[in-house]
């Protein structure tokens, strides 16, 4: 096949790629991005494997066999609860590839090579190492396989500030002669140890971003790549994957709320503080959710039940409430409300600040009409409720309001509690349903968590 | 290499670098692990330099030995990467 | 030229037809005022509150009548009282000219020029002399208040430790100002509040104060040729009157509202609709001094008929004569305004509000239905 | 077991202690029930329905008090009803023991356990049985009703071609159940709400209906030395008076609320605030029973008092007997199940509520607070 | 300078020309991305200047000495009223540049080209060329110097479809001989006729449209002129500015509720009814408001005053109108209600409505106490009210409601209108309100009106 | 021209559309106008066309007439260009 139609079908497997990316960032057209990038993706490796350099088929059809089989494996096997560190290993193999086709570049020329070149392949070397290595430890602090916590030592800044000027020295040495391996092995092996060290000192926590991040390195090196074999598919590919990974760094940062340099910056050894909190909350036992989650569980429901309790009275909620429930149910969700006959302070509290905000009478249900319908439910709201909710007047026989009738909440598929913290309500007593596993919890004041809710279900 | 392909590189570069951080810029939150591994299994096109590595020499030496485990490693990032972000938005309904 | 404020002397009214506020506005625009003591005592305004307002006042009424060009009330002046007014001085107040001859007769007897407030035109630009607006608000308003204070039950839906209360089913019929009051006062109060009037278009204002409009579902055949349009109104008429029956069954409070102009007000509520209530049910009869809406309403009795409290109270503003009066005034002083200044009234007879409001002058009826009616009953 | 629900015989009082509703529910948990003939009717529930839902009427009390285990009633029993129970049988009621000391010393006499629903604990478990609860929600909206059923102006603000109507301000004293829901109310109504308690946390309770919480603004020297706290505290009660006097004169409602547990109830309203408020002005007492939060309040009177209109109805949850008595019978039946099923009655003295509501048993005064006064007075 | 510099300084415009786009689409950074844009172009412009191939600076200094005298002129010259019409023009420049440096190109050269770059430099001849006339004939719509109105006649499709077979006819024969230069002026007075054609049976409403079409298709001439001049730089801006141009177009098109399909096929000749009844309607003496035009007024106020009347109540927008009133309150805006006597339907009416939406007693006004604050309040809302704003009654002693206080809603800076329609009030009058310079109307329910702006704003 | 600087050229124009496309993706309404004024300034960039053309020569001849009108138009697409699109963001403020 000629280079200029082997160059076109890159152009086209480029335009894929973008297209696919776009797909991807919308619920609706995910799936298909997904399919569209797979197809450039795969006309990209039908024209390289056209390409009049390459002759000899055995190792390539071994290798895309082998590759295929691990691949197809893990990715089937893989739990859904598993996936993020998934795609950190996947990454990792991205980013060891890169380092071995600059390695594989290096070792085949011994002419030696423009500055330029030797330059992409020295950053395709040091970035796939590191995010080969990186990616590993990434991996292996989500599955637990070293601990999650931040791992600090003394002088920790100080011994990687000495790596990175060991990498940088050796590879002046590089630049000098480009034909000694041993200099070359020399760089790997120290960007691998950085790799390693970069991730070491960031809690679990905070490894999605870090594979993101890794994610974005791993496109980076892969145009590193591009620029050493003239390959404008890799450069297009790989600059498009570095800058959304980096882009979707940052949001997922903000989402977050902590700045990228703070990532950035702790990634690089000094022990961050804001991180180690992060890693103190236990987060096995408590999901705090984002008000974009909140808002994309709401919008794939089919039937909500609102349980209004003391919170939305304080808040004042009630209004925003029912603007929520409105916006629902003119979504084609079944919403109703659940009313405990002690929820507030005074008998009928509920009922007065709903009737004031206009929420219709036929909506809201006595706790007796409606508890037997939690477990066919698929979300329930719960908004500033606490004592009326508490499953330990079932449960737990010390419990002072042991044998109260409450609210079955926790029966249905997910719960989602808006508190502004783990207070405890009027009865002064620990709610165990925040820490269940079907429930969620959103922090702060009720009424501005609604109009948040709604402001993002909007978008 | 001359200077003028280096300089159209560039500019490759930079212009996708715009269009893949502004293709992003809308991603809601629960997008965000599919997406990054769907552009991580775009990454896997290292794959490329991987065949043109492998497939260049007709004898069997070190650098192919370097390029096959290559190939391997990034056929496994392209085809576990998509099939898992495949995997992920099957959970989308709707 | 001097205006006359009278004490009112009818039983139960405590309203007054100015009030200080009103009368300082007027004095400084020129005009004389005469008060007779105590008038505004019992709707909460003192008679030190007039003088400082500059008004004098008058212990007796007939010297008040004699000095004054321009004598205002509430309710109509009793044939004593009319007697005792100033030949050829002008008469502002409510006057029921239809129901009330002898006293017109009296009026043209003394070439009086008397502007009845029940009958000003209802437009937009007359809405601010409108005293029928203004007092419909408050029977409206407290027609409400009177029906949960009496019910034995709440007006809101309320879920308690102690149990589930239903809300109040209440049920406006005739939605004028007063039953828009009314649903808008129930709604407020918690209750679930339906309505109905004859004119289709009060439908979409009734839905706008929150309420139910109860219609008859109009079935597709209804829409067939023209030659059966007036056969279907009459089935539709009964279905209408059935649909109402069962909601009035339904209802823990039913507020009719209904007046025609001039005229004895419609029965709404028969005997037997009255007996299908619950025990204990509320009725308050907004159109009791016209008769009531309802068979068995006792004008200005409370009776308790087949379980039933029925409310017949004929003058429900003048319960809240504070506000009612500051509302009566200032709907006074605009008409005063419009028809006259400091030196005389205009007589504008060309004049729509002038020529509406006006029921006699210079010993001539100038109310149409009223001359007809005087006219038809000395036949 | 046989339940005995007994006729109120009160003045005033028409309520019942259980309704059709609650019998039908206690009769197929086992139990049998006997209702004096009548006892439901003035609440509206009629003889019929309770024998539809198989209860027996009997006619005379002597027959009904022989035959019954366990007694219920609303209110407690005057003294020769009580004297007509059987011998060691239960009582349930509302049995004021502070204030009854007689009663109470006739229970112990003919060793009946007797159960006082005013004395319940107040806990999150207890509330479903809570009549002091769900009676204040009732007399604090009724209260609400009563104020602007009586008072001569509008709640809401209404902006018409009459004028601008302000609204009324609403003060509410004491933010129990009963003033929480007064407040609730009144904010429904459109009137302007403040309330005040002695406890701060009830602050944000007062929020969230809708109203406001007066308070004294803190100056910054409160937070000073700790040696100054309680000259301050002195100095902060005295601007707390005074900002409630003020309160209380531009006031067109006050409505105090204050209880203290089985002792009269405190003055909150002094003569000199009375004569402060504007003419028209009306207050509430909903602490009437126990004496009245207000000195001028004349218990089971509506006086007019300085041109002040003060209602000390002393049972207003009576006025709305249909929904009061469905509130109380679910108490009721939700005690009555807490303490006993169709054999008998547990009498598990560890349990907070058993023990805490219990009066008398066995001879004994159980109630600490009564033993305590009753041994003050024999002193 | 070397071609290498040059290619990087193009480079260097390009991202200038992006990052001025990116930030031109915020009105937070919009001056300070058309800044950036012009120092890119700057930057552009001398970097040609400097190159090898430039020898001659005699005529390139007066032809940028006249064209900034003239540019600068107009651009300061020129009405806010008519800015449209301007870029318009400016537009026709810009494809006439490209036009004329193709026949530059084409007359320049003696030996022929390869296919491709005849090819481009055609396109770059034609679309520049239709872009000139197209603009122009914009320019003179909007100005009122032609019919504003869609302009037809019998065959008109015919013709229009025989002159675009005509070039094409004139391309193939450039093709076979490119130094002909008959055939060349031939094609490019056949595109001039054709830019004509296209825009005089399109409705003056539309011309912004159009004119952002011209200037996708006048980026489009310059990429093709950059293929031809093998110019990076052109081929960059040139793609650039076509596909944010025909982006914009869809945008636009969408606001205005019409398909890009309607717009593009209405421009070659078919008379398209939606079209017509567009320049039907007085557009001069209505301004109809696009929500976000409304939202971004609001945005900007200072002060606001609200007038609710009968047509709140009825849509039930009580919650809706304090929702909003509350955001804005939060943003600093000044927010108060003014309420006259009679609106609605009952006297109170918008009281009670307002005391269920909890707005504070303390927002509202009567119309005495508010009425002399109008002339100094930037924005005046008003919800479904009609004669209570008429400004009739004071100055038309014919008017049925002449005489009867209103309130002065016009003396706002600006007054937004919420109606579903022009239909008249209770009283049954029209208002001339609706048709004053400073009043925007919304049509729509204004409940479902509000909640669209209050959800654009929160955007 | 060769086919590698075609498909070069054909590469930088799909980059270029898409980051076109995508960076005006989220203009509001009210920048609509100055929207399109600002990049009808950027597409006077044919300045750069035109300056080749006129530059070329030594002499004056019909090429460097035409070139001469082009360099006119297109500064005056440039300079009237930015400074509309300038006085309509004058207007905005904040
Ligand atoms: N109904 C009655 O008549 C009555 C009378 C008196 C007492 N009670 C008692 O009150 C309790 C009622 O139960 P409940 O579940 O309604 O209330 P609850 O148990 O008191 O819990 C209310 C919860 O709302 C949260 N909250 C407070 N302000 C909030 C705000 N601004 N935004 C979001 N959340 C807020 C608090 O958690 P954070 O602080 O973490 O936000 C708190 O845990 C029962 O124990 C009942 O017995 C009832
Ligand atoms: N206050 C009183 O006591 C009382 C009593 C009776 C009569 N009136 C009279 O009623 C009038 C009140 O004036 P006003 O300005 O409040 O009302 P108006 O003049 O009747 O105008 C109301 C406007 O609201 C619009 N509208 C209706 N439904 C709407 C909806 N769902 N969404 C958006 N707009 C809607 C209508 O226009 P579209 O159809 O184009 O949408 C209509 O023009 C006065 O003439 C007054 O005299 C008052
Ligand atoms: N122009 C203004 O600004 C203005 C001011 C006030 C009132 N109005 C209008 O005047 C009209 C009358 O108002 P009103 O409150 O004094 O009316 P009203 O007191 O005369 O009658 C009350 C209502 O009863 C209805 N009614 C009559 N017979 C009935 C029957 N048999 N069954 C059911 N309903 C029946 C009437 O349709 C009316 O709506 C209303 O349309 C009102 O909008 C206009
Ligand atoms: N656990 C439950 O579920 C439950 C149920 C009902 C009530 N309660 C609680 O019981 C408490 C009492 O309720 P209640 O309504 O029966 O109270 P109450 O009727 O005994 O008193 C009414 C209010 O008056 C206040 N007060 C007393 N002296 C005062 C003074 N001098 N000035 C001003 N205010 C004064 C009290 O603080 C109280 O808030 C409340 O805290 C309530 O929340 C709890």
């Amino acid at each position: 096949m000629s280079q200029h139609i082997i160059n076109l079908i890159y152009l086209l497997a480029a335009t894929l790629f973008m297209v696919g990316i776009k797909y991807l960032s919308s619920p609706d057209t995910a799936k298909k991005g997904n399919f569209l990038s797979m197809i450039g993706m795969a006309a990209a490796i039908g024209a390289t494997l056209a390409a009049p350099e390459i002759n000899g088929f055995t190792l390539i059809i071994g290798g895309i066999f082998i590759g295929t089989v691990i691949g197809a494996y893990a990715a089937i096997k893989v739990k859904m609860t598993a996936m993020p560190e998934m795609v950190g290993l996947l990454n990792g193999c991205g980013g060891a590839a890169s380092a071995l086709v600059a390695l594989a570049e290096f070792h085949g020329n011994s002419t030696g090579f423009v500055p330029f070149t030797l330059l992409t392949l020295l950053l395709s070397l040091i970035i796939g190492g590191l995010t080969f290595t990186g990616s590993l430890m990434a991996y292996a602090k989500l599955q637990g396989l070293i601990p999650t916590r931040p791992v600090t030592y003394p002088g920790q800044q100080i011994i990687n500030g000495l790596i990175v000027l060991a990498t940088v020295a050796l590879s002046w040495l590089v630049f000098q002669d480009s034909t000694n391996i041993l200099t070359i092995a020399g760089v790997l092996v120290l960007s691998l140890g950085l790799g390693v060290l970069a991730v070491i000192p960031i809690g679990g926590a905070d490894m999605p971003v870090i594979i993101c991040l890794l994610n974005s390195y791993s496109g980076l090196a892969v145009s590193m790549t591009g620029f050493a074999l003239s390959n404008n598919a890799l450069i297009i590919t790989g600059s498009l994957v570095g800058a959304s990974g980096i882009f979707l760094t940052k949001i997922m940062c903000d989402a977050m709320n902590r700045s990228l340099a703070n990532v950035l910056f702790s990634a690089f050894g000094k022990v961050d503080e804001s991180a180690t909190a992060t890693g103190e909350i236990p987060a096995q036992t408590m999901k705090g959710g984002e008000v974009e989650d909140v808002a994309t569980i709401l919008a794939n429901a089919q039937s909500l039940i609102i349980v209004p309790g003391y919170g939305m009275a304080a808040a004042q909620a009630q209004h925003a409430t029912r603007e929520l429930a409105d916006y629902l149910g003119e979504h084609g969700i079944e919403v109703r409300y659940a009313i405990h006959p002690v929820a507030g302070r005074m008998p009928g509290h509920m009922n007065v600040l709903l009737a004031e905000a206009d929420v219709p009478y036929e909506q809201l249900f006595a706790m007796d009409d409606i508890n037997d319908d939690f477990a066919a439910t698929d979300v329930v709201l719960v908004i500033g409720a606490n004592d009326v909710v508490n499953p330990a007047a079932k449960t737990n026989p010390a419990s002072p309001i042991y044998g109260m009738p409450v609210l079955d909440v926790e029966k249905a598929r997910t719960v989602i509690v808006l508190k502004r913290s783990l207070n405890v309500g009027f009865a002064g007593i620990d709610n165990e349903l925040f820490s269940m596993d079907n429930t969620m919890m959103l922090f702060g004041d009720a009424r501005s968590s609604l109009q948040k809710i709604l402001a993002t279900l909007k978008k | 290499m001359d200077t003028g392909t280096i300089i159209i590189g560039l500019t490759i570069f930079v212009l996708a670098c715009f269009a893949g951080a502004e293709l992003i810029a809308k991603v809601p939150p629960t997008l965000h692990t599919p997406l990054m591994s769907g552009s991580n299994a775009i990454s896997g096109i290292a794959i490329l330099g991987a065949l043109l590595a492998t497939g260049h020499p007709e004898s069997f030496n070190s650098i192919s030995v370097i390029g096959f485990l290559a190939v391997i490693l990034a056929t496994i990032n392209v085809v576990g990467g998509y099939l898992v972000t495949h995997r992920m938005l099957q959970m989308f309904k709707k | 030229m001097k205006l006359a404020v009278l004490k009112e002397t009818e039983e139960g009214e405590n309203r007054v037809a100015l009030i200080p506020d009103s009368i300082k506005r007027l004095t400084q625009k020129g005009f004389t005022l005469l008060v007779e003591a105590g008038a505004g005592s019992s709707a909460g305004y003192s008679d030190q509150e007039y003088e400082q307002v500059g008004a004098t006042l008058v212990s007796s009424l007939q010297e008040l009548a004699a000095q004054a060009d321009c004598v205002v009330k509430v309710r109509p002046p009793s044939l004593e009282e009319a007697v005792m007014l100033k030949d050829s001085s002008v008469l502002i107040a409510i006057l029921q000219p239809t129901l009330r001859h002898d006293l017109v007769r009296t009026l043209t007897a003394k070439q009086i020029t008397a502007f009845g407030l029940d009958i000003i035109p209802r437009t937009t630009l007359a809405q601010s002399m409108d005293v029928l607006s203004s007092m419909s608000t408050i029977a409206g308003y407290k027609a409400v208040l009177l029906a949960a204070d009496t019910i034995n039950r709440f007006f809101p839906m309320l879920m308690t430790a102690a149990g589930t209360v239903s809300p109040a089913k209440v049920l406006v019929l005739g939605a004028g100002v007063a039953g828009l009051m009314a649903c808008a006062t129930a709604k407020r109060l918690g209750g679930v509040v339906e309505a109905f009037d004859v004119r289709p278009e009060v439908k979409e204002q009734v839905r706008s104060v929150g309420a139910k409009f109860i219609e008859v579902p109009v079935s597709e055949d209804g829409s067939g040729g023209g030659g059966y349009a007036k056969e279907m109104s009459d089935e539709y008429k009964e279905k209408q009157a059935e649909l109402i029956s069962r909601h009035i069954a339904k209802s823990d409070v039913v507020i009719p509202t209904a007046l025609l102009p001039g005229r004895k007000a419609p029965i709404l509520i028969s005997k037997e609709q009255v007996q299908s209530m619950k025990p204990g049910s509320v009725i308050v009869d907004l159109a009791a001094e016209m008769g009531g809406n309802c068979a068995l309403t006792q004008p200005g009795q409370t009776i308790v008929a087949h379980g039933v409290t029925i409310i017949g109270h004929p003058n429900l503003p003048s319960t809240m004569a504070f506000h009612a009066s500051q509302m009566f005034s200032r709907n006074v002083e605009k008409f005063l305004l419009y028809l006259c200044d400091e030196k005389g009234f205009r007589m504008d007879m060309n004049d729509e509000i002038t020529r509406g409001s006006l029921v006699t002058k210079d010993g001539k009826v100038f109310h149409e239905l009223t001359s007809r009616l005087m006219a038809g009953k000395s036949q």
